[in-house]
């Protein structure tokens, strides 16, 4: 470990630190959009910890999101809270797995909308058990969970998906994924094992994002199967991923944070032309920053640092 | 001596096409055998079968007493199997060294670290491209693409290595060094099945020749023999080459 | 029963072809992962419904200003906003990701527009809500409207597509957009052109639907997914993959809600439609992953 | 400092699934409330004094998590003196222990719960103002087992309900009910929320020989049962219908063959006051009021409106009154809850002439008397 | 016929042509040899319109500026490319490919003829016109791409290494029927690696080298110099 790494990691550390002390600060609505901001920048960075080296673009997000807030919902009277989001986060893990070995074969925009009807089929079918075998259809959650409460564990989420996605990023699983990301008969040639290294990942990254789910549901006192699967979730994560850039640890956080506000910003100020104005942004922002956020003030640092025009390409794309 | 490849009867047929037709032979540790036929003969299929990117429809592929037709690539690669591909793969969002790292880090080796760092520039060396270990493998010429992945594929740290069409689109002076390069590998007791057009260099590497012919075998001995056969003269190499 | 299970079906499916292939035109063709797709349909059918409670056009006539309206919107749409991104576009994948994004922008304008221009009610009308009968069953002659058109249109471009030297040059863009230019073609052109064709589809389906479902102006997105759902089932850019798994879609959700359980359609269609992939990797028609 | 004005906040679904809902029954009903105190120089406090209304505004996109948000905004960010309920019953749970905990009353109009008597013990500044389940299911089965009774129609019916809350809530509560009244339930199915097309369930139900059909369900299934029981042919002698049916387009679109349609809500076309205020909303927004949330969406709010009059802008004064005071208001001249809850509401409605007339329950003030059986569907 | 001065090219930084003069007479066999990275393959690009050189560049066809023309519309005026890797339209047909090489205004009424001749050429495109070229070895999508190339009617046709990947007796053939082809007045453009057989049916020759020109001569006089001989021909039997 290098000086450089020390510094980085003392950084993090610090920066966690200073955010767990925010809700002392910021008074109350402070707090709640702090917890939907990290609610995103978690299920972003989750996301691209699979989708963004292996390009494998899901719309499943909301599927893992909704079983761990569904599985709050249901468990939340019988089982104590620390044991229900370790439940949460099984059911999330066992899903995974089975999603996973379904997908292994498609590509490209297939495995893209197979993953959309993936997560619609859960939430038909967990309409379905809810209203022929329960009888009902949305579940209460009374548990005494403060808002600073949510926000602390998805700050200590935040944290060990930061962690494990450094991690990952300097590690061989890390070039693995590149590899299966450029070339996967390559990289089977090369030895790598993709169906493994697929599924481990892909059951990583969810099990992340339905701990996300499990984590905020109590803030909703109300769940039933159209809020927890809501497939703007799912859209909003992808959106925020590419938008900062999928394929580098900060890019997700760049394009979750910006985009929250604006978001938060536009239907504060414009809640009657917030659609028109949030797309014409949008579509500014595509045309503007091509190459995402994170790449873009990559390429106005070394502008500003060595003053000289920047090439093409950089190693990453 | 010791038959490192062994194939028996494969077959490999798409649709109605009987790509492969139940081809044996067999190549002893240690030489480098020519697989040779005219375009749509089956060479790559065959070569695609041996490892693992295709499952034969019938026959049998073993590397030395073992049956590896069947198994997944990345196991058959474990087992010292290593290869380049007729259209090059390069992985075009890495660096060239980071190409050749994959084959370090998942391959027999499991080299990671600056261990690995080191030992990719060393191969990159081997072919000639050390000088653009940081460039981005697609920035790179056709042919420079085609250097990388036989370092990727030596980096895997073969006992079988199969090369398609190597040295297609070299000058001849390029296609010498090419020469060179895979008469050191041979050197150093790496057993190479060697798909290619390229006659000079046929002759000038390849103990034996299997030749192929709409999926069938029709030659199989010592390159000289085999380029006189005078099937192989009429199906591959034209009255120019008689 | 069957005979009216199976009718039924297929006059639903029709509606899902209907929307379908337009987006496969403008995905597998133009290569523009159109998510605003769904709004194009619903501003059509808004103008059907303005022409025909304002002016007193009816909807069917109307089609003669909603399809090149849709073709005309498409062809802006495409000039003013992808051809830059395509310009740009190293790869397919970047111009993938490139084309979602900006379409997700456009997606919240046109509904924004929408919102303003109609508010956010829901939004329906009759036209031809009279029964047909075909083969002993009572028909909505509106629906096999539906029906009718896809069959048209599907029959239409696909003869276009495989047996007209153009449709074939649509083709060849759709599969190496890089190497159509050696044979003379004009990509950009022949892009503009399918995202333009593809909007005067969406148009027409936009108005068919209007006729007898009802809309609102942020509920596009549900005919996005839904079309994206016959496109990738049926194998992208196939014009005869999307009629086929619209009306198959259509036939499944009629027999599950006649035989088993109306409460399972929707968990039937995604079901059909995951079967099929994991079954055929690259949809029905589909020809590898692209 | 003197106060020049009262802030109201309000987030509501101007986007998403749910801005259909809001855009009818709620959204029109605030602006319109609004604009009638603001012209009349304000919100009148104890004093006399009239202080304009000052609106802040979100839309909560149709997400949870964002009307929870915006809500902790109003309260927390924007310091507003009430909170207007957001729309649908989800909604209105999931902001009930913000409202709580900043101390804000509750009006929560358009939710519909049977847990309302629990909640109104957990959350004690809500109010709950659209009944349960069972309230419209048991009126439901009484006047399908009267009609049965005279020998107007005989005891079967076929039910299908939407599969999300308000759909099950009435379904669940539909079946014990039904049973109790001794009626006989041939088909019972729950369809997915966004199913467009009818035509395999109308077919069952037409061959099955119930004279009554019953469907819970939301606006576009309405619109859509609707047009296809026409197409098909389907002439049940009770045909009820869920959300929608009260909707000013509902009899635009069918005309006369709305007649004798029944669903949930209603009014009494001899209230003046209403007669008043729908014609006043219709002139203002621009179109008219549904037959049912709408105006218990006004009311609720000049029950605001009086209480603040009464008390001030104290918000634990204001609750209190609202639970114990009595107020005049476009649904009577006396309104008022019992347990937090309204009560005096109209439970079955049917479609008479042209109005969506409450007829059940049969007994209050003003009710209509159920028209049976209904036509048969007119060719156009 | 055709003439193209300083014309130079650069990716990013890179130059990979730096001010290039050639030029190609009326049904003049031109081929250029060059080393690995020579700027050949980026020359021959750049006078099909598929890469935009550097500003200042000239390229004259039959009295025509080309500089600033798409590729589409250079094929028109008369110029085609069998591009490095081919370019072949894997997911379409044989016959396919064929037709849409007939796409241009030029080719169009000819089809039929250029058809037959391409057939001619190659039969075995004639056993195979309805397999998806991507099903195809490497020898046989090569055939197709030339077949297509032909099907434009062009003057110049320019080949980026046509004989790579092929069999010893494709190749024969494919050099026999280029001196078919340019029988029939056709200006041919040559890229390629096999110097010997090249250089046989050619006229001229150039010497490529970093991106420059660096000789030129006719086929004879470079089959002759000692240095081409020394790094094309190499000591190779
Ligand atoms: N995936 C496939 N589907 C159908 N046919 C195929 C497929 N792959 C190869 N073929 C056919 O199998 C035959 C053998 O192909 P192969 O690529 O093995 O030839 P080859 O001997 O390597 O030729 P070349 O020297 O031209 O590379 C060819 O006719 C080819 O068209
Ligand atoms: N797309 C590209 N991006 C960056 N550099 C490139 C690109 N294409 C080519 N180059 C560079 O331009 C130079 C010339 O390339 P070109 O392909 O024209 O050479 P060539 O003479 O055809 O070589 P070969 O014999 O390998 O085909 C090379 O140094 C190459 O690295
Ligand atoms: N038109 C109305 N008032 N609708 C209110 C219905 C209740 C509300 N839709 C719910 O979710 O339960
Ligand atoms: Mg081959
Ligand atoms: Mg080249």
């Amino acid at each position: 470990m290098n000086g450089k790494t020390i510094l980085a990691i003392a950084g993090f550390i610090a920066t966690i630190a200073a955010l767990a002390f925010v809700p002392f600060v910021v008074g109350p609505y402070g707090v709640t959009l702090m917890i939907g901001m990290l609610g995103y920048v978690v299920l972003a960075t989750a996301w691209a910890l699979f989708s963004g080296p292996t390009r494998y673009v899901s719309l499943a997000t909301v599927a893992f999101f909704g079983v761990g807030a569904y599985t709050v919902a249901v468990f939340s009277e019988s089982i104590p809270y620390p044991l229900l989001l370790l439940v949460a986060a099984g059911i999330g893990l066992g899903v995974a797995l089975v999603v996973g070995i379904a997908t292994l074969r498609l590509a490209g925009v297939y495995f893209v909308i197979f993953t959309f009807g993936l997560a619609e089929l859960i939430r038909q079918l967990v309409t379905w058990y809810e209203v022929n075998v329960t009888g009902t259809l949305g579940r209460y959650i009374f548990l005494p969970i403060t808002p600073e409460g949510i926000y602390w564990q998805l700050l200590a989420l935040a944290a060990i998906t930061f962690a494990i996605a450094w991690w990952i990023g300097r590690s061989r699983i890390g070039l693995a994924l590149r590899v299966i990301g450029d070339d996967e008969v390559v990289a089977v040639h090369c030895g790598i094992n993709i169906t493994g290294v697929k599924l481990a990942l892909f059951g990583l990254s969810c099990t992340i994002i339905t701990l996300v789910g499990a984590i905020q549901a109590p803030r909703w006192t109300y769940v039933e199967p159209s809020i927890a699967f809501n497939p703007t979730i799912s859209f909003l994560t992808l959106i925020m991923a590419l938008l900062g850039g999928a394929h580098r640890l900060t890019g997700p956080l760049l394009g979750a944070v910006p985009l929250f506000l604006m978001f938060e910003w536009l239907s504060a100020n414009f809640p009657n032309h917030y659609s028109i104005f949030l797309g014409l942004i949008f579509i500014a922002i595509v045309f503007v920053l091509p190459r995402g956020v994170l790449a873009f003030i990559e390429e106005r640092w070394t502008l500003w640092r060595r003053n000289e025009p920047v090439s093409g390409r950089t190693a990453d794309e | 001596m010791s038959e490192l490849l062994t194939i028996t009867g494969l077959t490999k047929r798409f649709g109605g096409l009987t790509a492969v037709n139940a081809v044996s032979f067999s190549i002893v540790r240690g030489e480098v055998i020519g697989l040779l036929g005219p375009n749509g003969s089956g060479k790559t299929t065959v070569l695609n079968m041996i490892s693992g990117h295709l499952s034969p429809t019938g026959g049998t592929i073993a590397l030395g007493e073992e049956t590896i037709s069947g198994l997944a690539p990345n196991r058959i690669a474990l087992k010292g199997v290593a290869r380049t591909f007729q259209l090059v793969r390069g992985l075009p969002s890495l660096t060239v060294r980071e190409n050749v790292v994959a084959s370090l880090a998942f391959g027999r080796r499991k080299l990671w670290g600056e261990e690995a760092d080191r030992e990719a520039l060393r191969r990159l060396e081997e072919v000639g491209l050390a000088g653009r270990a940081e460039h981005s493998a697609q920035d790179l010429t056709y042919i420079d693409q085609k250097r990388m992945e036989l370092a990727r594929a030596l980096a895997a740290d073969p006992e079988l290595l199969l090369l398609d069409e190597w040295l297609a689109g070299l000058n001849p002076t390029e296609l010498r060094t090419g020469i060179d390069l895979i008469l050191s590998l041979k050197e150093r007791g790496i057993t190479i099945l060697l798909v290619e057009h390229v006659m000079d260099a046929i002759r000038a590497v390849c103990n034996r020749c299997v030749v192929m012919n709409a999926g069938r075998k029709i030659a199989d001995a010592p390159t000289a023999q085999a380029l006189a056969d005078p099937h192989v003269v009429t199906a591959y190499l034209g009255d120019a080459h008689a | 029963m069957l005979v009216t299970a199976l009718l039924s079906g297929l006059v639903l499916g029709g509606t899902y072809a209907l929307v379908a292939m337009g987006l496969t035109l403008q995905y597998g063709i133009a290569r523009i992962m159109n998510l605003a797709y769904g709004e194009m349909i619903i501003s059509a059918a808004f103008l059907a419904y303005v022409i025909y409670t304002g002016y007193g056009i009816n909807p069917v006539l109307g089609l003669l200003i909603t399809i090149p309206a849709g073709f005309a919107f498409g062809y802006v749409i495409y000039g003013v906003m992808m051809k830059p991104l395509v310009a740009r576009a190293r790869d397919k994948a970047s111009l993938e990701i490139d084309s979602i994004l900006a379409t997700f922008g456009l997606l919240f304008v046109i509904q924004g527009v929408l919102l303003v221009t109609f508010g956010a009610n829901f939004t329906s009308y009759n036209y031809l809500n009279v029964a047909v009968e075909l083969f002993g069953t009572n028909v909505a002659a509106n629906r096999l409207l539906a029906l009718v058109l896809a069959l048209t249109v599907g029959g239409a471009l696909y003869l276009l597509l495989t047996r007209t030297l153009w449709g074939t040059a649509l083709r060849a863009v759709a599969v190496s957009p890089a190497s159509a230019p050696l044979v003379g073609i004009d990509v950009n052109k022949a892009a503009r052109y399918a995202f333009a064709i593809g909007g005067g589809l969406a148009a027409a389906g936009g108005v068919v639907i209007s006729m007898y479902q009802t809309f609102t102006a942020t509920s596009g997105v549900v005919f996005t997914m839904k079309a994206l759902i016959v496109v990738i089932m049926g194998g992208v850019g196939n014009v005869v993959g999307a009629l086929s798994a619209g009306l198959i879609l259509g036939v499944v959700e009629t027999f599950v809600a006649t035989y088993v359980d109306p409460g399972l359609t929707l968990a039937a269609t995604y079901g059909i439609f995951l079967a099929v992939l994991l079954w055929r990797p690259s949809g029905l028609f589909g020809r590898r992953a692209g | 400092q003197e106060r020049t004005s009262v802030k109201i906040g309000y987030a509501v679904s101007k986007t998403g699934p749910n801005a259909g809902g809001a855009g009818i029954t709620t959204i029109p009903n605030y602006e319109l409330w609004v604009k009638d105190v603001n012209d009349a120089g304000g919100l009148e406090m104890p004093d006399g004094k009239k202080l304009p209304i000052e609106v802040v505004e979100y839309d909560d996109r149709s997400s949870s998590e964002e009307v929870v948000r915006a809500v902790e905004r109003l309260a927390a960010q924007d310091e507003v003196d009430f909170i207007l309920p957001p729309w649908s019953t989800g909604f209105n749970l999931a902001v009930a222990p913000l409202f709580d905990r900043y101390g804000y009353p509750q009006l929560a109009v358009s939710s519909v719960t049977d847990k309302a008597p629990d909640f109104v013990k957990r959350w004690k500044k809500s109010f709950w103002m659209l009944g349960g389940g069972h309230d419209y299911a048991e009126a439901l089965a009484k006047v399908i087992a009267d009609a049965s009774k005279a020998g107007t129609i005989n005891n079967k019916v076929s039910m299908i309900s939407v599969a999300d809350g308000f759909g099950i809530d009435l379904v669940t509560a539909a079946r014990p009910a039904f049973e109790e009244a001794g009626i006989e339930v041939v088909y019972d199915k729950t369809y997915p929320a966004g199913t467009t097309d009818f035509s395999p369930i109308l077919n069952e139900v037409m061959s099955n020989g119930a004279d009554t059909f019953v469907a819970f369900s939301y606006p576009p299934e309405t619109f859509a049962l609707t047009q296809q029981a026409q197409v098909a042919d389907f002439n049940p002698k009770i045909l009820y219908l869920g959300v929608g049916t009260g909707f000013p387009i509902f009899a635009k679109n069918n005309g006369a063959n709305a007649e004798g349609i029944m669903s949930l809500g209603g009014v009494d076309p001899r209230n003046e006051a209403n007669n008043a205020y729908r014609k006043r909303h219709e002139e203002v927004t621009g179109k008219a009021p549904d037959y049912w949330g709408s105006v218990i969406t006004y009311a609720s709010l000049q029950m605001l409106q009086e209480a603040i009059k009464r008390k001030g802008l104290d918000r634990d004064a204001v609750s209190e009154e609202l639970s114990t005071g009595t107020f005049k208001t476009v649904l009577s001249d006396e309104t008022k809850f019992e347990d937090n809850q309204l009560r005096q509401l109209w439970w079955t409605g049917q479609w008479q002439n042209g109005v969506f007339v409450g007829i059940a329950p049969e007994d209050r003030p003003g009710a209509s008397k159920a028209t049976l059986p209904r036509q048969a569907w007119k060719k156009n | 016929m055709l003439e193209v001065s300083d014309l130079s090219l650069h990716y990013g930084h890179h130059a990979a042509l730096d001010h290039v003069r050639i030029r190609v007479g009326r049904g003049e066999t031109v081929v250029i040899l060059g080393a690995n990275g020579a700027g050949k393959s980026s020359l021959l690009k750049a006078i099909a319109g598929i890469r935009a050189p550097d500003r200042g560049a000239s390229i004259m066809f039959d009295g025509r500026s080309l500089t600033d023309l798409p590729a589409h519309q250079v094929l028109e005026t008369g110029i085609a490319l069998v591009p490095e890797g081919r370019g072949v339209f894997g997911d379409l047909t044989v016959e396919e490919n064929l037709a849409l090489g007939a796409y241009a205004m030029r080719a169009r009424a000819h089809a039929a003829e250029s058809r037959a001749f391409v057939y001619e050429l190659f039969p075995k495109l004639r056993e195979r016109s309805s397999q998806y070229v991507n099903t195809m070895s490497g020898g046989e999508q090569q055939m197709v791409a030339i077949g297509r190339a032909l099907m434009s009617r062009p003057e110049l046709l320019m080949l980026d290494e046509p004989s790579l990947g092929l069999a010893p007796v494709v190749v024969g053939e494919l050099f026999r029927s280029l001196g078919r082809i340019r029988e029939r007045g056709l200006a041919l453009l040559i890229v390629e690696q096999n110097v010997r057989m090249s250089l046989s049916i050619a006229d001229r020759g150039y010497l490529a080298e970093a991106g420059r020109i660096t000789g030129e001569g006719t086929a004879e006089s470079l089959m002759n110099d000692k240095a081409v001989q020394q790094a094309f021909l190499g000591g190779a039997a």
